[in-house]
């Protein structure tokens, strides 16, 4: 069995995705910027995952894959933190409660390894789930 | 020659900047530098001069290639699309001017559409909660002016508005707080450790999702009453310093973001933190303010606001306005299946939508007004490139505090491209003909 | 009583708003008349008829009418809007605001009902034999008016944000709740069979909730009162009883303050 | 442009003196003229009541804070917005009209001018972006002055030209039309939680005196000699015994004259009197001091008054009085929006319903009622209901029914539940006067005009005035058979016309004229102290810089009217 940990997700803005979604959603700096996964360091060391590695994201509502980095706010252990985008909106919970906002933050997440699997650039991700043809 | 253009407002976040120098070439076409922005709003008015930026109108083909067309045949594909739908939803509004907007209700007016904007997924949930309680808020001047007590509750301003803690609310040294940073202490409320909070005087970690409780206890402890031994992670002797050090404020203010917005409770989160508010009233001064996010989200609201009633997810189907947030909010709109044309203007819900609700995007008539490509233009049938709001054209715009600074424009647009309020005048012209409106 | 039955033929493409379908809107009617009444689907308007067959004729007033209504109506808004008096059987699912702003009658859903149900209900009956939605008799947006009278009963589930700014009446589930229960109210009561996960009774001035099941959360404005047996619906047992919201403002009755009640059975 | 002639109608015009008379007013190029050509279009006024276009003195109807209550109460709205109809862009809200609904029921009660009583300067963009999108009727708005740090800072000193300078700076770049003051001192207190519930309480730090804010506003307003006089809200509003600080308000202009081109004889103008005419110690013992109030204006020329009637609806407070709304949230526990706004003001928004069972909500009736009955100068009271703070404009009509009709006044007093409490704290009981027609145009039209230094374009029938034009279904010569008559006629105008422009045709939107934002454009000497004070404030406290502040592009004001006033010659 593939070993996972369970995180609570919050999604929200940095600085490097704001700057990356101005200079183009359609380049790789979007995904370098949003595309990840901030993780605490503690949290790397329970599920025994390098720094920089790619990891599937699991929720009741889809999963996605991203890089895991270090938390650059933190430490925060038991917290994972994907920037606001494509990525995290994939997997978030959708629920409104009946008030138009889903629930971005609080999400409870599976983290597995997953060297081998490509992340997706933003536009891309969403094609692909839309089942849009990429272009 | 080159010429500096003083007093520019930035159209990134919120905060909306009005100091801004940018250094344009001598034919007003070139932007050549920018100077006092943040680092995402330098960005934003550099990106204008991207080389690779799409100019035309672009039909998304069945192969996934796109397609020029003319801004004239973007228009007749919009207008009949937003003729036909029984239930379209404009969407968007928040990087737009108020011109544009006001010329876009025109045309949800004429289509019976449903109109929202980007509160939907930010703010949406505070607007509720202001309505459900008040709001004793305040300009951003008064927080520089005046407050010796600054709270930062589920926002994160190291990131997200960047020049907000040195222009108004922690380092400026205003008329009686002359000392700065030292007249004010700062308190960040969040369940991470940011680097807003790093800067805090007190950082109250509060478990995510609970934010409720632990404003019920600020409450609870404002009156001295019995308290739990933890509420929401916190110690109830943390809590009770923390309501001490609110109470002995002369001016405080809370600021709040999408911490509290878009965690569980939602509204209810807003509600309470306006009512701890009202609370310290009792005591002393206190405002609160939402950090609006979109530079001209809070125009948005207000535009709705005057000419609908309502400032956001207003659903004008039946030929009058109606809103209530969970049925005619895009999300539950778009999720429950409710709609059959997707007209989208000046944000992006294909990056920041539940993808659940972008799903149903794909599938219907739609069109996308953006001067980027973004996922939700990756998805619509229709992407019409305009120019840039507040680089390439001025136009009113609301900040955070609802105070309206009229944008500038700057810089040419590339030859050609029109802006936001020119392409939908050509759709309401023909949307007029196809209705036969006057 | 008269009996008007209608029967879903053609499902809208989208959603259906019929609020006229209720006893004051059918009353004094034939089902030929009925079946004249507009409907609106988006922003195209039509009639009853185009959606639903139609059978039997309403009586004279509200009160002598009542109103069977079958097949598939998941994506009906609005049945039993503002009724005022008669009957409404709804035999399946039904979508946002059954029974809103309704001021008298009975109405029954056999199935589900969505979000909004009973908002700022006045009066009458209630009774939801499967699951009840978001918001069920809560205010309107803004409002300060929430559910002032009348009974709601929900044999299964129900929603986040029930009872909110509610000053009067009842409602009672069976099964369990999700978050915020009667936030904001001045009155009135909820009882819940079931389980609750958190935010019972926030910014509560008063009113009562009693909860048979757990309690998730408990929020720290109410304040442990010692214990008291009490009869609910016919059954007696021992409650941990709670007073708050302590950090909400509270009235004063001949003098002593009015505290919200919230009842944890042991 | 169209020729008109109104023929037959009873003419009402104070301007003129002519009180009901069978007369045929022309219409053209949109001026009254005396005459008009065989081809002007006729319309047949016989058997009608013919006015000028009533103006509207004082009312909230554009901008943040008139916004923030439209935001923030979604339930005005419920089940009564109103479809897109003709010309007519869809509306909604019954305390709080959207802007299109705003202008349509003014047109359609026959007003063709109407001022918004509170501008925060620094929202001006905002105030005018509202007023843009109110069509049809004429209006300008006053910014807020009372609170004020260059005018808290100058008149310390009582350095009047220096605050006339300001005066004439901040009306240019905000397009304002007149200096108003609401609650002298204490919205800057109320900065600190704090108020100036009397005219000589200190304002924190600025060590001035609201008596010292008024007299020096009033002596800046006629050094400048603005069209409008100096128009106030004084401290204290709605309180048990306020009429007491009114009356120290009063007498801060005793002695002073108007100096103006425009027409104006007033220097003062208190506005909604009725929340200031309150006698009594608390809600218990509360009464009537419209009596006092009234006798003091009576005898005092250079002061105007209007009146602030309570129409008995469920309504929205708001003032730029906040700590007033802070102290109102407390007694109904209603949602509290405020904004305090940097160096200038604040505002209050809270939802109110005067009940007909309260009896201080029955007693507000009457006073309101009582000072137009009990004014013997009708020239120098309006009507107003301050709207939306003692309920909507859209209930004039019934307010006019209940001033011209006593039979009227006496079922609403049968009606009320505590009716003993109302006949002994006020006199509404033994008041017999009814309003004439002639009176109500006074009231509404003549009287507000020439207050605002309006009185030679509009609010009369003159030849050579602006055609603002409105004709009731209502007969002069024949007895009123049901008070309800009054109000359904003043409700729907058979005619109105907005500078010979036709936008009222039988109740029904016809026209959208051809809105102008009135404002006013006073030339001063240079004064470089009050450049540099206004450059270092921005630079220090304001958190817009000043080149943004001053910018008001034509998109804002794409129709004005400016009043020029030359200040230089001082």
């Amino acid at each position: 069995m593939t070993k996972n940990i369970t995180l609570n997700l919050i999604t929200g803005r940095t600085i490097q995705q704001g700057v990356a979604i101005e200079s183009g959603k359609e380049k790789p700096s979007y995904r370098t910027a949003a595309g990840i996964i901030e993780m605490d360091d503690a949290d790397f060391k329970r599920l025994g995952l390098w720094k920089n590695t790619n990891v599937k994201v699991t929720s009741p509502h889809g999963s996605v894959i991203v890089k895991a980095v270090e938390s650059a706010q933190g430490p925060n252990p038991g917290i994972a933190f994907i920037p606001m985008g494509p990525w995290a909106n994939a997997i978030i919970d959708p629920n409104t409660y009946s008030t138009g906002m889903p629930t971005f933050k609080g999400t409870p997440v599976t983290i597995e390894v997953a060297i081998n699997e490509p992340i997706l650039l933003g536009i891309e991700l969403v094609q692909v789930q839309c089942g849009v043809k990429v272009g | 020659m080159t010429k500096t253009i003083t007093d520019v407002i930035c159209p990134f976040c919120g905060t909306l900047c009005d100091d801004i120098e940018v250094l344009v070439s001598d034919d007003g076409k070139q932007l050549l530098e920018v100077n006092n922005a943040c680092v995402i709003g330098s960005e934003k008015f550099l990106h204008s001069q991207a080389k690779d930026r799409v100019t035309k109108p672009r039909m998304r083909q069945e192969d996934g290639s796109w397609k020029d067309v003319s801004y004239d045949e973007a228009a007749d594909y919009t207008a009949a699309m937003l003729a036909k739908a029984k239930k379209p939803l404009m969407y968007g509004w928040s990087s737009t001017n108020c011109e544009a907007q006001s010329v876009g209700n025109e045309i949800a007016e004429i289509s019976r559409a449903c109109v929202d904007n980007t509160a939907a997924v930010c703010h949406g949930t505070t607007l509720i909660a202001v309505q459900d309680i008040g709001l004793p808020t305040c300009t951003l001047g008064e927080v520089k002016n005046r407050a010796d007590r600054v709270i930062f509750w589920g926002c994160n301003p190291a990131h997200a508005h960047p020049r907000h803690m040195s222009r108004y609310s922690i380092f400026p040294r205003g008329f009686f707080t002359g000392k700065g940073q030292m007249s004010r202490k700062m308190v960040v409320v969040d369940p991470r450790v940011t680097d807003t909070a790093k800067m805090a005087d007190a950082h109250l970690q509060v478990e995510q999702g609970k934010d409720y409780e632990l404003l019920n206890a600020l409450r609870v402890a404002f009156r001295g009453e019995w308290l739990p031994d933890v509420v929401a992670g916190i110690p109830k002797e943390k809590i009770r310093e923390a309501a001490d050090l609110m109470k002995s404020g002369r001016f405080v203010i809370i600021f709040f973001g999408m911490g509290v917005t878009q965690s569980l409770s939602k509204n209810h989160n807003i509600d309470i933190a306006i009512a701890v508010t009202k609370d310290l009233n009792e005591y002393t001064k206190c405002s609160i303010m939402p950090m609006r996010g979109h530079y001209n989200v809070t125009g948005s609201g207000e535009v709705f606001a005057w000419q609908f009633g309502f400032p956001y997810s207003i659903d004008l189907s039946r030929g009058f306005a109606r809103y209530n947030p969970g049925e005619t909010s895009s999300i539950d709109l778009l999720a429950r299946s409710e709609i059959d044309a997707m007209f989208t203007i000046g944000s992006d819900p294909g990056a920041h939508f539940p993808i659940s609700a972008v799903k149903p995007i794909a599938n219907m008539p739609s069109v996308c007004i953006d001067p980027h490509m973004t996922p939700t233009s990756g998805v619509s049938k229709l992407h019409v490139p305009v120019a840039f709001n507040g680089v390439e054209t001025g136009g009113n715009c609301y900040r955070m505090d609802n105070v309206p600074i009229d944008c500038r424009k700057v810089v040419e647009p590339p030859a050609g491209m029109l802006t936001d309020e020119q392409f939908l005048v050509m759709v309401r012209d023909r949307l007029k003909k196809l209705k036969g409106v006057a | 009583m008269e009996t008007v039955t209608i029967t879903m033929k053609n499902p809208p493409a989208l959603y259906l708003e019929a609020d006229n379908v209720t006893p004051d809107g059918f009353a004094g009617k034939t089902a030929a008349q009925i079946a004249e009444l507009s409907v609106h689907e988006g922003n195209t308007t039509s009639t009853l008829g185009k959606y639903f067959e139609i059978s039997g004729n309403a009586g004279a007033t509200a009160a002598d009418t009542k109103i069977v209504v079958k097949g598939d109506v998941k994506k009906v808004k609005y049945l039993g809007m503002k009724m005022s008096a008669g009957e409404m059987v709804i035999e399946g699912s039904a979508d946002l605001y059954v029974g809103a702003w309704m001021t008298g009658g009975k109405l029954l859903a056999k199935g589900n009902v969505e979000a909004f149900a009973a908002t700022a209900m006045k009066g009458g009956e209630l009774i939801v034999e499967g699951n009840a939605g978001n918001y069920l008799g809560a205010a309107y947006r803004g409002d300060w008016r929430g559910m002032s009278g009348g009974k709601i009963l929900v044999k299964g589930n129900a929603g986040s944000d029930i009872g909110m700014y509610m000053t009067g009446g009842e409602i009672v589930v069976n099964g369990n709740v999700d978050v915020h229960v009667m936030t904001h109210a001045e009155g009135g009561k909820t009882i819940i069979k079931g389980n609750t996960k958190s935010k019972l009774g926030g910014q509560l001035v008063d009113g009562t909730i009693i909860v048979f099941g757990t309690i998730e959360t408990m929020l720290p404005g109410y304040k442990p009162n010692g214990e008291v047996e009490l009869e609910v619906d016919g059954v007696k047992a021992l409650f941990a009883h709670y007073i708050g919201d302590m950090g909400e403002r509270h009235k004063k009755k001949k003098g002593a303050i009015v505290y919200g009640n919230l009842y944890k059975k042991i | 442009m169209s020729e008109y002639i109104i023929k037959n109608g009873h003419v009402f015009d104070p301007v003129q003196g002519i009180n009901g008379d069978k007369k045929d007013i022309a219409i053209k190029d949109g001026k009254i003229v005396d005459k008009v050509g065989s081809g002007a279009k006729v319309i047949d006024a016989s058997g009608k009541t013919v006015m000028a276009g009533a103006v509207e003195i004082h009312a909230h109807i554009a901008g943040p804070k008139v916004n923030l209550g439209r935001i923030y109460r979604p339930e005005d709205k419920l089940f009564s917005c109103t479809p897109t109809k003709g010309m007519e862009r869809m509306g909604g809200g019954a305390s709080i009209p959207t802007t299109f609904k705003t202008g349509y029921e003014y047109a359609k009660m026959g007003y063709t001018t109407a001022m918004e009583a509170a501008m925060p300067p620094m929202f001006a963009r905002h105030v005018h972006e509202e007023i843009r999108d109110t069509p049809i009727i004429d209006e300008g708005a006053f910014p807020v002055f009372g609170n004020n740090w260059f005018v808290l800072e100058y008149l310390k000193n009582h350095e009047i030209e220096n605050t006339a300078a300001y005066i004439a700076w901040l009306l240019r770049v905000t397009k304002g039309y007149a200096v108003k003051v609401v609650n002298p001192g204490g919205t800057e207190a109320w900065a600190w939680g704090l108020n100036c519930l009397s005219v000589n309480d200190p304002v924190p730090y600025f060590d001035i005196t609201p008596a010292e804010i008024v007299k020096g506003l009033l002596e800046a307003n006629e050094y400048l000699g603005l069209p409008h006089s100096m128009h106030i809200h004084p401290n204290n509003l709605g309180n048990p015994g306020c009429y007491q600080t009114t009356l120290d308000t009063l007498a801060l202009a005793e002695g002073m004259k108007a100096k103006n081109k425009f027409g104006r004889e007033s220097v003062m103008h208190l506005t909604h009197v009725q929340f200031h005419s309150y006698k009594g110690t608390n809600w218990g013992d509360f009464e009537s001091g419209a009596k006092e109030i009234t006798d003091y204006v009576n005898k005092n020329k250079n002061i105007t008054i209007d009146t602030g009637n309570v129409t008995l609806d469920e309504t929205t407070t708001m003032t730029a009085d906040g700590p007033f709304e802070h102290h109102l949230t407390g007694l109904n526990n209603l949602k509290w929006a405020n904004c305090d706004v940097e160096l200038e003001t604040a505002a209050g928004v809270v939802p109110y319903i005067y009940s007909p069972n309260i009896s201080v909500c029955a007693i507000q009736w009457a006073i309101g009622l009582e000072i137009p009955l009990m004014m013997k100068d009708p020239m120098r009271c309006y009507i107003t209901t301050d709207h939306p703070n003692a309920g909507p404009f859209t209930r004039y009509p019934r307010v006019i029914k209940w001033l011209m009709s006593k039979k009227a006044r006496d079922t609403q007093i049968n009606a009320f539940k505590h009716k003993d409490k109302v006949l002994s704290q006020t006199s509404i009981g033994s008041l017999d006067k009814e309003l004439s027609l002639y009176e109500l145009a006074q009231m509404t039209r003549a009287g507000p005009a020439k207050c605002l230094g309006l009185g030679g374009i509009c609010g009369g029938l003159k030849p050579g005035m602006d055609a603002d034009v409105a004709v009731y279904n209502f007969n002069p010569d024949k007895p009123v058979a049901n008070p309800d008559d009054i109000e359904t006629a003043f409700s729907r105008c058979a005619h109105v016309f907005k500078s010979g422009v036709e936008v009222v045709k039988n109740g029904e939107i016809v026209g959208t004229g051809n809105k102008r934002t009135l404002w006013v454009n006073v030339k001063v000497n240079d004064n470089p102290q009050v450049m540099r004070d206004i450059n270092e404030k921005f630079i220090k406290y304001y958190s817009m810089t000043q080149a943004n502040y001053e910018a008001l592009g034509h998109h804002f004001v794409p129709n004005p009217y400016a009043l020029e006033v030359d200040a230089t010659h001082v």
